[in-house]
């Protein structure tokens, strides 16, 4: 039984110049990190023209956050950058919270500069591990998924999930740290640093990991900002932004930190720097569990799940701080939320996570624009790759390290 | 009667090969598997031993699917192309003494035959599949495999210089009186080329470009599918056997041990073939890829001038002594 | 900061491809080390107590039914809106509500874990259970009978006292008991009430250190 | 330098351009009118005291559901950031609902080509001299643009694409190796046929409610812009009334 | 007499008497043989496809059941579909699915594949059996590591059950 003829690419077709040769690489492609299509043209194996498509994830978050309410849209940003989904989490809790100008108790802020490390350290492993099974070398994938393990099963520990997690809340986070997550997450910072040398071990002089990515991907400082990349890209070509210290959120302004700095631009500064970021938020980690204060995890003025009405201290109303109160339901007051706009950017493991909230006084956004650094990343790609082979465009692509749920909402 | 025996030996070495290359593959994802801090196989048959046996009976009974834009010749003949003449050049392999089919006297230049004609196997599996990451796949693999057959073949000479022939038997015994028993001690820089043109000529990783999984799907053989796909499989298998025999018996005296081993004369050769399948697969756990013009330039630019030096070096040192 | 970009090597570590050599050793040691793989089937994974997997309503011990009381707040308060009650008023019980029918379709839910923290009588329940994948998707939209089935299975296989149990998504740890309603005030032990809460070193010795 | 600051120096420079300025939680946004949008940014991108060389997003919205001071019905938001002297500043620049157009800034910062086309495709707003204007998350041949207020969540009209598609597919399936029987016979399916009918399960529960329970029921269909904390299920008796 | 049972049989098969007897161990046989070297295409779309490539690391070593990620769908035998699957991917499922030999089987992994899941929206479908037929719907959003095993047991035990799966010849 034959199957009819379904034919997987077309022929090739000259197209004005006899030499070229178009290849469409994905949706359904293993390097590219999901479901991004790149166009190419090609001379040989020379880029001559590459035209990335995306939108083969686009669920429409950003209509469907207009449809649901804040604590609702929580949900939606897990699915964000699912790699890191806490980062994603605690930028739009960090943006609301400055919505509807709420403040999170100081406890809670430190456990989620706690989590929003962990998940850059979740990010930037299985970024490190893609990246090198990209380029070939297979095993480092799996040590590097061996170390993810241990996060993952900390964050089970804690909020119960493993990559969804849905964990801070607006006004603060949702339960209290334990003493197995600290422990664990104590003895994982002390293997840790022992680990990211085992990595380099493998690759980072490696004279075939060398020759694949010195080079590849350059980047001056003035093209980076241009093309409006940002994290550990723009760093790698000599820019010094991180939001983390530019407009810190969170507990960053109490903590030590230095943010890793390239000159070249290349693939391999982008490696280095990202592998430096590691060891940082190792420090972070160690500085956050170290200086943990005691004290509330969720704010007295914190908005129920439901968000159905303002917030009144909950003391004075007796109702819950945290929708676990019957008496919730029975106030149908309408809503009374500030009206206004506000962009508010973290700094996610791709780069700068922005939420651009608009609120009409209801407890739904008006309109919520996320700006999402995989999309701008994955523009650029053509002025990456453009005039390289077709190896370092998959160098590229995994270089820049791009996730297509948050590239296409 | 003669030819029936001879039917009998060819047939019972393919059975032998084939099974070892069913359990090449076995061998493979174990050791990758450990490597990598995980265990490979276990669930079908004990610790997994069944399932080369079970990858087999699948592929058997796939559906095989020929699209309809390919060239219909092309597509079904380039995997017999590519098995066939890796088996052929079993023939002339000594695995012990008398061991052997065909002992020629033209042995090594007939596994360079073969070992280039399987490469066209490859490329018209690339140029009939009309698909553009077998394509490319294939005109890789061409380049590859021009370029590397040469480093190869220059790195062998001096082997023959030393040996005076090109009957591998011959060259075996004749590594009985040099030092150590091995032609590595005075061949090392031919064994240095020798072994990275032996892994670009079997595809392997840190070479494995014509198949390289992250850009071209799976290279030439993407469009193919159930059995075919199959016989790709066990032709770079066959393919790494033929490599790793032929340096065995090139440079580590082939058949020749520490001891005799009585009833099965051939152990030697088997364990220093594994040990080379060994190392393999070690590469394979631990080097990333390289790119392709970077493997043309390792080919052109290094491998070739230090096959050639060796050339010079040895045929000095044996004018001299 | 700036990161070092490429390390330097002497002609020796060139020539002898040293680090090859150092990224082969490595892995051959991982070769003679303990595989850490969890043979699933065999061996069952440490799932934390709070994992956020299937679904059931509780069974409660006295009326041997469902808890629920109808508020309909997970309803409105889940994202994927899989939730669906019917109830009905019965006039012969003095116009109490009755749940006629709970319907879950765990097929769109999204393991959030907002209805079991919203539900002030601590009906529905994420159970730990995570492996229930089924032929078709039918039998993955769950009625309230299954529900409760699911809660009872649940209860077999860990072998808990009713009593005893809380899940940390009905009452998660260290909210303060205060604001809740009755049926969340559930028995914990302290520090899951926020006596006790882990703290920093660094906050420990400063207490330590005004204490003496 | 001080948001405010930097939005009365806008105003002095271009006092024609600017319409207001509104502040909330110490972010200051400047409306801006639409025909100097490109020498403005310019200025802010190059002047000496203000560098602002980050563009960090670019997106447009939709006003016609909110109140405001202003009757234009679109805006596109410019956010822009000095990574040297870190100060920050947003522009929104008012459109008309009737052919909203606005220059493009691909000229300053090449990254915002695909924002640009992104705020083209979801809300149909033109960029002139946008060197690749299509859209970029959605199919080429779609209808409508989906973050327009009047663009229903579930969109209208199912996409041309997938309709083909599924034609296809009842086509294909004639060729796989179990094809699917007439539709009339239901034993002739095997497992995997069965599985193919997506099961309804809002059918399910609205018919097992039945004639025998109906009366004192409630179901609560929660709608998809739904207020929240408020329960807007139609009750079945009122369905039946209507 | 069952007849749903000789219903979906083949019908050339059964004018041989006695075809069954003689074809059941090989039968057997073969779907042994495809149980145990289960292959699925890499169709990895959104959030599940992190945990997918978590079932084939180290601690969940997908390898111990003979199954091996292609990245070629004309050698795999089962579609392992990940995430979220939108309107304008549905084509491309399809042609992966249609590249596809038989048998092949299709797993919709998590609460996005097998229907929509929270994203209700214009641009997602919603469920992927509207595009393929499925055989194993794995819940979770998204689903453990174990669970996708899990899945993959239950995916087994379906194709053992298999009858004359086989041949064109019917």
């Amino acid at each position: 039984m034959k199957e009819p003829s379904k034919q997987t690419v077309e022929v090739p077709v000259a197209t004005g110049d006899e030499d070229r040769y178009r290849l469409r690489m994905g949706p359904q492609h293993p390097a590219t990190h999901g479901v991004l299509r790149v166009d190419l043209e090609l001379d040989g194996e020379t880029i001559v023209a590459c035209d990335p498509q995306v939108g083969y994830l686009h669920r429409g978050i950003e209509k469907l956050a207009e449809n649901r309410t804040y604590a609702q849209t929580l949900i939606l940003t897990d699915r964000l950058d699912y790699i890191a989904a806490m980062s994603n989490n605690c930028g739009f809790c960090v943006a609301v919270e400055k919505l509807l100008a709420i403040t999170p108790p100081l406890r809670a802020r430190y456990i989620r500069t706690i989590v929003n490390e962990m998940s850059r350290l979740a990010s930037h492993l299985l970024w490190l591990a893609t990246h090198a099974l990209d380029i070939g070398a297979m095993t480092v994938f799996l040590y590097c998924f061996r170390e993810r393990e241990i996060l993952l099963e900390l964050f089970e520990e804690l909020c119960g999930a493993r990559l969804t997690f849905s964990y801070p809340r607006i006004g603060g986070v949702r339960q209290d740290v334990n003493a197995y997550f600290i422990d664990g997450l104590q003895r994982f910072i002390d293997i840790f640093p022992e680990k990211i040398l085992e990595y380099e071990t493998l690759i980072d002089t490696n004279r075939i990991w060398l020759k694949r990515t010195v080079g590849i991907g350059k980047v001056s400082r003035e093209k980076a900002l241009s093309l409006g990349l940002t994290g550990a890209c723009l760093r790698a070509s000599g820019v010094d932004y991180d939001v983390r210290k530019h407009q810190p959120y969170d507990a960053y302004d109490l903590v030590d930190f230095e943010v890793p700095i390239g000159q070249e631009g290349d693939s391999y500064a982008r490696y280095r720097c990202r592998m430096e970021e590691m060891r940082q938020s190792v420090r972070i980690l160690q500085q956050c569990i170290d200086q943990l204060p005691p004290g509330p995890i969720v704010g007295e003025d914190a908005p129920d799940l439901h968000m159905s009405q303002r917030i009144i201290p909950f003391r004075e109303a007796r109702v819950s701080a945290y929708g676990t109160g019957l008496i919730a339901l029975s106030h149908k007051t309408k809503p009374t939320y500030p009206a206004g706009d506000i962009y508010v950017a973290t700094e996610v493991p791709k780069g700068e996570l922005g939420f651009y909230i608009i609120s009409d006084g209801s407890p739904r956004a008006y309109r919520m624009h996320i700006r999402s650094p995989s999309f701008i990343h994955i523009s650029a790609l053509t002025a990456l790759s453009e005039g390289g082979l077709v190896a370092d465009l998959i160098t590229n692509i995994g270089s820049v390290d791009v996730v297509l749920g948050e590239s296409d909402r | 009667m003669h030819i029936l025996i001879l039917l009998l030996y060819i047939l019972l070495l393919f059975t032998v090969v084939m099974l070892h290359v069913a359990y090449a593959t076995y061998f493979e994802r174990k050791i990758i598997g450990h490597m990598q801090v995980r265990m490979g196989p276990m669930e079908v048959g004990w610790h997994g031993l069944l399932q080369p046996i079970a990858d087999g009976i699948k592929c058997f009974f796939k559906e095989d699917i020929i699209p309809e834009n390919v060239d219909p010749l092309g597509f079904r003949l380039a995997p017999v192309v590519s098995l066939t003449a890796m088996v052929a050049s079993l023939a002339v392999l000594p695995f012990a003494p008398g061991w052997v089919l065909a002992d020629i006297d033209i042995g090594l230049l007939f596994v360079f035959a073969m070992s280039g004609l399987a490469g066209y196997g490859v490329i018209l599996a690339g140029w009939a599949s009309n698909s553009k990451f077998s394509f490319l796949g294939g005109l890789r693999s061409m380049a590859q495999v021009i370029s590397y057959e040469i480093a190869l073949g220059l790195s062998l000479v001096g082997v023959m210089l030393l040996s005076g022939s090109l009957n591998l038997s011959t060259i075996v015994e004749a590594q009985g009186g040099t030092f150590g028993g091995m032609y590595i001690f005075p061949q090392f820089i031919a064994f240095g080329v020798f072994f990275v043109a032996m892994l670009a000529e079997t595809n392997r990783v840190p070479f494995d470009l014509p198949e390289a999984e992250a850009e071209l799907v799976s290279g030439y053989s993407t469009e193919y599918s159930g059995m075919r796909y199959a016989i790709f499989f066990m032709a770079e298998y066959v393919g790494m056997l033929v490599m790793s025999s032929l340096g065995t018996i090139c440079f580590f005296g082939g058949w020749s041990g520490p001891f005799a081993v009585p009833y099965f004369p051939a152990l030697w050769f088997v364990l220093k073939v594994y040990a080379f399948m060994f190392v393999f697969i070690w590469i394979r756990a631990t080097m990333p890829r390289y790119r392709y013009d970077q493997l043309m330039e390792l080919g052109w630019k290094w491998l070739i001038p230090l096959a050639l030096a060796n050339i010079v070096l040895t045929a000095v040192c044996k004018a001299l002594f | 900061m700036q990161i070092q970009y490429k390390k330097k090597r002497n002609l020796l570590q060139n020539l002898f491809l040293s680090e090859l050599v150092q990224g082969m050793w490595l892995t051959l040691r991982r070769l003679f080390t303990k595989p850490i793989t969890l043979q699933y089937p065999h061996e069952q994974p440490n799932v934390r107590r709070g994992f956020r997997g299937q679904h059931a309503l509780v069974r409660d011990p006295e009326t041997h039914t469902t808890r629920c009381v109808g508020c309909m707040k997970c309803v409105m308060v889940c994202p994927s809106r899989c939730i669906r009650i019917r109830i009905q008023k019965r006039p012969e019980h003095g116009n109490r509500r009755f749940i006629s029918a709970y319907h879950i379709d765990a097929l769109r839910c999204v393991y959030c874990g907002y209805c079991a923290e919203v539900c002030p009588v601590n009906a529905i329940i994420l159970t730990e259970v995570f492996a229930y994948s089924a032929f078709d998707r039918k039998s993955l939209s769950y009625d309230m009978p299954q529900l409760l089935d699911n809660w009872d299975r649940y209860l077999a296989e860990q072998g808990e006292d009713l009593a005893q149990y809380v899940n940390p998504t009905w009452r998660p740890r260290g909210l303060p008991e205060g604001p809740m309603p009755a049926g969340k005030r559930l028995p914990v032990p302290d520090d899951w009430k926020g006596k006790g809460q882990v703290v920093g070193r660094l906050w420990r010795q400063s207490v330590q250190g005004q204490n003496r | 330098m001080e948001q405010r600051a930097i939005a009365d120096t806008l105003k002095t420079q271009f006092s024609e351009e600017v319409v207001d300025i509104v502040e909330y939680q110490g972010q200051v946004g400047v409306l801006l009118r639409p025909d100097q949008i490109v020498p403005i940014l310019r200025w802010l991108r190059d002047s000496a005291d203000l560098r602002m060389d980050h563009l960090r997003a670019l997106c447009g919205v939709d006003n016609s559901k909110r109140k405001t001071s202003y009757p234009e019905r679109f805006e596109v938001v410019y956010q822009l950031y000095s990574t040297e002297l870190r100060h920050e500043i947003r522009l929104r620049v008012l459109l008309p609902e009737k052919d909203p157009h606005v220059d493009s800034v691909v000229s300053l910062w090449s990254g915002a080509n695909w924002l640009e086309r992104e705020v083209f495709d979801m809300f149909g707003i033109r960029f002139n001299q946008h060197p690749n204007l299509k859209r970029v998350l959605l199919p080429d041949d779609w209808e409508g643009h989906p973050l327009r207020k009047e663009y229903p969540l579930k969109g209208r009209k199912e996409w041309q694409g997938l309709v083909e598609l599924k034609e296809r597919i009842q086509e294909l399936d004639q060729h796989g190796f179990y094809p699917p029987p007439p539709v009339e016979a239901k034993k002739g399916g095997t497992a995997k046929k069965g599985a193919k009918n997506p099961v309804e399960p809002q059918k399910t529960v609205a018919q097992a409610a039945g004639p025998a329970s109906a009366g004192k029921e409630k179901t609560a269909t929660v709608a998809a812009a739904l207020p929240a904390g408020v329960n807007t299920g139609k009750t079945l008796r009122e369905r039946d009334q209507a | 007499m069952s007849s749903d049972k000789v219903v979906h049989l083949p019908e050339g098969l059964r004018l041989f008497p006695g075809a069954g007897a003689l074809l059941g161990p090989l039968d057997k046989l073969v779907n042994w043989g495809r149980a145990g070297s289960i292959w699925p295409v890499t169709f990895g779309l959104a959030c599940c496809a992190i945990e997918m490539m978590d079932t084939g690391a180290s601690t969940n070593d997908q390898d111990r059941f003979g199954i091996l990620f292609r990245a070629s769908p004309r050698q795999a035998d089962c579609m392992v579909v990940a995430g979220t699957l939108t309107k304008k991917m549905a084509p491309a499922l399809r042609r992966v699915y249609d590249q596809m030999p038989e048998p092949r089987y299709v797993m919709a992994m998590g609460s996005c594949a097998c229907s929509g899941g929270v994203f209700d929206t214009y641009a997602v479908t919603q469920g992927v059996d509207q595009i393929v037929p499925v055989d194993v719907y794995v819940p979770g959003c998204p689903p453990r590591p174990e669970a996708l095993l899990e899945g993959f047991l239950k995916l087994k035990e379906k194709i053992m059950a298999e009858e004359f799966r086989w041949s064109s010849v019917r």
